[in-house]
């Protein structure tokens, strides 16, 4: 309810800074955009979305394995940690942006160009907050499960995984937005199609609402995941505050 | 192993495979390249055309220059650039536009005047790149300005919002044929200020770039695809709707839409640069390419002067 | 003792490794356009050093210092905010989901509008991209405190606040600094993309003028300056880290 | 001081109710001692009377407030230690005095004053992590007596103390309780503590739990062990034991 | 069973060491008490033989073999409970079931049947959140007892139990010793309880401790409670709890 009732005043705040600029090029107003989204509905939905939705999902779907991957290994040993992690941050400081020309010369514009956009920008939050969850685990515990003679796998599976779950899902929480934005920034390095690529042709229209148009979509996609994670939230890391 | 000297694979049915990198979105100007595409002339050639939009304009000399594509769509300024200054094995084989398509534009609120001398303490907006900044300054100084009576903003590649937001009075980079002509449709009023009637020698606005190594290999396939294209752009010039119709046909896509009233103002604006008395379609000579050269040495662009057949090929294709 | 040395001596090899083997894949490629080696973008840094050291470094600095501290006290308060006041959170924590969701640069127009092309436009989308892992991470950490603690410490009367600074915050330290590991290279690289957006100076200006000139060496050399700032920073977390969350894991 | 009215109580997701139209007096001053069966909801009446739970029917009064109209401050133990583990132990038992405000110094001395007086004399420093189990167990008891509050509520403070360490906390509550006169509600599962220690000793029993079956000990006000070896107290031992065990037969 | 042989320990951050050079034995089938001041290394042992804590020196053999070699499975029930808060009650003590892969429905059954014998029938699918303290620590013996070991070390195991729970605990502890000959080793600060169960008794004292006082409990196999009553054990009993206060007092 509070929800709703800040995003109509903000909307309206919006509309009425829109029609006061006036602008309409770089500050669509909300009523424009929705009513471009309308026009534009079919493209939109069954075209563009589509292609977005698969980078998406496959980016963000190999960022987690990835990310997982590493905050295991990372978690094993701190040789592997002293090894990984700096890399990590390398990989993390270089700005996706700057580097592009080099990705388009590599990969060209295919798919795997702009899914490695999504793997890199998301993989490092999960991975780090993975990474902390396994730190994190209770040592009791963990002495506990030693005296039962759990091998290596067994602690790893029922301890380890359930601890650092809740701050896994912390990270996916944190990454999601970054998923979606980043395959429309993905599509501006080097794709035909997609919301990200239609947002920034519209640009070169000067069609305000054609730029927004897109985005609301990516905002609609990025609620609906974000409320699938809130409800993993509730489910598997309600343990969240007992660890 | 990165193909560097490649010519194109050949397909099933024994063409050879071209790709096209473009040097922005399909407009007006490519519908040479579509035309013959249309009418089989590529085919008729032995080729298959691909033709690609980039990413980034520098896109499509660094296709061309690691062999990801065969021909790629460039300035003159760029291309010089890549050989003089980072070796790259890439050279200009035919002119697209015979006359420089880049300029200035301001609003006309700001009333900047044709002479410059107003542009005393204004803003210039431009891309960052050293290119336009070049030209601008030159521009500038034809005018009588010295470098501390104005003042260059880098504006990322907004360029039309960072003009129509008024952060600065003058932009420098737009094409004739498409942010003069969307501006104006959209109601703007402009003055548009050809950098080369400020000093900035005329040279090519676009042109087709290959890489030298896959040109020597197989000189005859580039050949054909000029002819080629030479017969799209004469279907280009002779019937207006019938290319505008294409366009609106096969340039247009739920990705890529494009209007028709915007690419007929492209198209009127167009022709007279791709074909001028002096020069056909495609043509290029010496000395234009050697006024360009030696300019850019003169700017301190290049840090060597060339000679023209270090940046371009003049292929006969008859 | 002499395990850590060891340790910390095959990390080092590791990344020496690394470099090598990125110097002799860019020396067999042979393409400087197509792969730089490291050699390339040090000797590239070495020429312009005086450039990118006296002007660009200390422009980018500028932004990810005076970005990167706004950012995590803006995330910080968001959390806060959140975890303080029911409401806020469910009316909040959609929109800020949501601003995340743009690309900066569909907003960029709106930004340039507002600021111009200063200072301020770029402090601004380093905000924008780097306070959510803080607020994520922070409210996610404050709702780690252990209700029971909660509970004692209200019998003694304690206030909302006090509740906050004494349990819910130190609890939620561990994420906080999950979150500060993670904005330390998003600050960088946001200041390196806000600089693209129309900058005067700046690593990213400096990285992005290279790329439209089709110089890669000239490309990676300012994001190494970046990178090794990024390093340096991280560092200097660890040992915080190290000091403030001993406790992690009892 | 302490009044059930009529009390119902389930938790949500319990079959049956715990509490139903329960209600007892504790006066001011008095000591008195809940017995009962593990499971029987001692605890839960303490979680009612500091509000952390809601009754479904029926008033709670402390001090003669509605507990729901606002926090009452008391001096709760709960029956896990719930140290803070990034606090040292002297800094635990600080706690409750920096809510309450007393200044710096002074809550240096009272800490480290009530922790010598559990017999954890010169541990101050020390994290929870590096302390046994009965170690926790006081540090927390020190935090509890530090509230300073004038109603306790101990919820089985000594259960994992030898019978030495016990003996002495025991005899230094009761000190406490006779010369600050404050009023002590007291969970144990040991009926010879509870014996020992209170004037009154309620026993709580059945589901849902109706009343609780209040016993007097007959002993004064000066009590001394041997006490404990009376006849009257020896029969009521056993009568205790007795109920409570038929309690669990059920 | 077990074997310290001169072991010596000292917690990096203690000033005094913990044992010097200590040395004790539990043969297999026995049923040994550790009885301690609070705070004086019951829990260290423990820790010791389980190899958390590496001793400074001596060996620590169980079943003949060095536990510096690799893991002992044991039966080990910590002080605090440690169940997975994630777990329900029936989970938590299939948790070591499942650990020695035990089929499915095996578990499910035995893990049953355990939480029925501990007074939690019908409890299987509740999380730790939602019981009593005692019920936790009834549930954690659970576990204990479904890891099947042949050695259970018990820490405190019914600290948290009042005295009608904790007779049945005890009676069917020792009733599980008898049948299943399993070694037993007990910590408890309840000699009453250590002489009812345990046919030796180790008296822990001394910092650093060097030795364990060794005591039998003059009754056999067989027991009662009124066997606690005769002059033996009651002397006993009053000699091992003068000890304590002899320790406690230096
Ligand atoms: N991690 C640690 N670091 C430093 N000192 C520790 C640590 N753990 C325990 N100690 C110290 O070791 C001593 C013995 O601890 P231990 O837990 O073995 O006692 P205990 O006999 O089990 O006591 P209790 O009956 O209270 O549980 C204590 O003085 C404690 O302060
Ligand atoms: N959060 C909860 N949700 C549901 N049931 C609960 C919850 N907490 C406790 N219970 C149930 O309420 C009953 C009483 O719990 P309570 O903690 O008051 O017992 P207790 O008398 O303190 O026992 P103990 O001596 O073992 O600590 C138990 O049967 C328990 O299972
Ligand atoms: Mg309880
Ligand atoms: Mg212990």
């Amino acid at each position: 309810m509070p929800a709703a009732f800040l995003l109509l005043a903000v909307l309206v705040i919006w509309q009425i800074a829109a029609d006061i600029i006036r602008i309409p090029h770089i500050l669509p107003g909300p009523s424009a955009i929705i009513a471009k989204t309308w026009a534009l509905r079919r493209t939109l939905f069954l075209v563009q979305l589509p292609y977005t939705f698969f980078s998406v999902l496959a980016g963000w779907g190999l960022a987690i394995l990835f990310a997982v991957l590493l905050a295991v290994l990372m978690s094993r040993s701190s040789l592997l940690e002293d090894m990984i992690y700096p890399v990590l941050l390398v990989i993390q400081t270089v700005p996706v942006m700057c580097i592009a020309p080099l990705f388009v010369l590599w990969f060209g514009y295919t798919a795997s160009g702009r899914i490695l956009v999504i793997v890199l920008s998301t993989f490092f939050g999960i991975a780090l907050n993975t990474f902390d969850g396994f730190r994190e685990v209770d040592r009791g515990r963990m002495e506990l499960m030693e005296s039962f003679g759990a091998g290596r796998l067994q602690i790893f599976l029922r301890l380890e995984v359930p601890s650092a779950l809740p701050r896994f899902l912390t990270g996916l929480k944190m990454t999601l937005p970054w998923a979606v934005v980043d395959s429309a920034v993905a599509e501006w390095l080097g794709a035909t199609r997609g919301l990200g690529y239609f947002s920034k042709r519209m640009v070169t229209h000067m069609d305000g609402p054609g730029v927004f148009a897109p985005i609301l979509v990516l905002c609609l996609v990025t609620i609906a995941g974000m409320a699938v994670i809130d409800l993993l939230d509730r489910r598997i890391a309600g343990h969240r505050s007992a660890l | 192993g990165t193909g560097s000297g490649s010519s194109g694979k050949k397909t099933k049915d024994g063409l050879k495979e071209v790709d096209v990198v473009l040097d922005w979105y399909p407009n007006a100007v490519h519908s040479f390249l579509y035309w013959a595409q249309e009418k089989g002339y590529f085919r008729k050639e032995g080729l298959k055309v691909k033709i690609i939009s980039p990413a980034e304009s520098v896109d499509a000399i660094n296709f061309v220059a690691s062999g990801k594509a065969q021909v790629g769509i460039s300035y003159p300024i760029d291309t010089i650039n890549a050989v003089v200054n980072k070796h790259m094995p890439v050279k200009a084989i035919g002119a697209v536009t015979q006359k420089q398509m880049v300029v200035m534009i301001s609003l006309q609120s700001n009333s900047i005047t044709k002479d410059f001398k107003t542009l005393k303490g204004k803003k210039i907006g431009y891309d960052g790149t050293n290119d336009s900044k070049v030209q601008i300054q030159a521009a500038a100084s034809y005018a009588g300005l010295k470098p501390e009576d104005y003042e260059l903003v880098d504006v990322g590649f907004d360029l039309t919002t960072a003009l129509t937001s008024k952060k600065v009075d003058i932009v420098g980079g737009p094409m004739i044929n498409d942010e003069v002509i969307t501006l104006r449709n959209k109601g703007y009023k402009i003055n548009v200020f050809p950098y080369t009637d400020y000093g900035v020698p005329e040279c090519y606005g676009l042109v087709l770039d290959v890489n030298s190594e896959a040109y020597e290999k197989d000189p005859e396939m580039y050949k054909g695809f000029l002819r080629a294209c030479r017969k799209g752009f004469r279907d280009m010039k002779s019937d207006e709707n019938g290319t505008l119709d294409l366009i609106m046909k096969r340039m247009s896509s739920d990705s890529n839409p494009l209007n028709r009233k915007q690419q007929k103002g492209s198209y009127e604006t167009l022709l007279p640069y791709m074909e001028t008395k002096d020069g056909n379609f495609l043509t290029m000579n010496d000395a234009t390419w050697n006024a360009f050269i030696k300019w850019m040495k003169q700017q301190g662009v290049t840090k060597e002067l060339c000679k023209p057949s270090d940046v371009m090929i003049k292929p006969d294709f008859r | 003792m002499r395990g850590k040395t060891v340790r910390k001596l095959s990390a080092w090899l590791f990344g020496a490794a690394l470099i090598a083997l990125w110097e002799i894949a860019a020396v067999s490629v042979d393409r400087v356009y197509l792969l730089p080696g490291p050699a390339d973008v040090i000797r590239s840094l070495l020429l312009n050093r005086k450039e990118i050291f006296l002007v660009h470094l200390p422009a980018t600095m500028e932004v990810v210092a005076v970005g990167g501290a706004l950012s995590i006290l803006v995330g910080a308060l968001f959390a806060v905010m959140m975890d303080l006041f029911g409401p806020v959170r469910k009316a909040l924590y959609p929109l800020l989901t949501l601003s995340q969701a743009i690309p900066v640069m569909c907003l960029a127009p709106v930004f340039v509008l507002w600021f111009g092309y200063t200072t301020a436009m770029r402090v601004v989308v380093v905000i924008l991209t780097n306070f959510f892992p803080v607020t994520i991470n922070l409210y996610d950490g404050l709702r780690s405190a252990r209700p029971e603690r909660m509970e004692l410490m209200k019998t003694w009367g304690a206030t909302k606040g006090q509740i906050f600074r004494l349990l819910r915050f130190p609890s939620s330290l561990p994420y906080l600094f999950t979150a500060l590991r993670i904005a330390v290279p998003w600050s960088v690289i946001a200041a390196a993309v806000a600089e693209w957006l129309g900058a005067p100076a700046g690593l990213g200006f400096y990285s992005r003028y290279c790329m439209m000139d089709m110089d890669a060496p000239g490309l990676l050399a300012p994001l190494l300056v970046l990178t090794v700032i990024a390093l340096l920073l991280n560092g200097i977390l660890k040992v915080l880290e190290r000091r403030i969350v001993s406790w992690r894991g009892q | 001081m302490l009044t059930f009215d009529h009390v119902s109580f389930q938790y949500e997701t319990d079959r049956e109710a715990m509490f139903r139209d329960l209600s007892f007096r504790v006066e001011e001053g008095e000591f008195v001692s809940i017995i009962g069966a593990s499971g029987s909801g001692k605890t839960t009446i303490f979680r009612l009377i500091n509000h952390f739970l809601i009754p479904d029917g029926g008033r709670i009064l402390v001090r003669d407030r509605d507990v729901a109209e606002g926090a009452v401050s008391v001096g709760y133990m709960p029956q896990q230690d719930m140290l803070f583990p990034w606090r040292t132990a002297a800094r635990n038992v600080m706690l409750p005095m920096q809510v309450h405000g007393v200044p710096k110094d002074r809550q240096k001395k009272e800490a480290s004053a009530l922790l010598e007086r559990v017999g954890l004399g010169g541990m101050d420093d020390r994290k929870p992590a590096e302390l046994s189990g009965g170690m926790r167990q006081r540090v927390a008891f020190a935090r509890t007596l530090a509230t300073g509050s004038d109603l306790l509520l101990l919820d089985e403070p000594f259960s994992a103390l030898d019978s030495i360490t016990r003996i002495s906390m025991q005899e230094w509550l009761r000190e406490q309780w006779r010369t600050l006169g404050k009023t002590i509600v007291f969970i144990t599962h040991d009926v010879e503590e509870a014996l020992f220690l209170s004037g009154r000793i309620l026993v709580l029993r059945g589901r849902p739990a109706t009343h609780m079956d209040s016993v007097t000990v007959p002993a004064g006000p000066d009590r001394t062990r041997e006490m404990l070896l009376t006849p009257e107290v020896t029969d009521l031992k056993n009568r205790l034991i007795r109920e409570l065990r038929e309690e669990a037969g059920r």
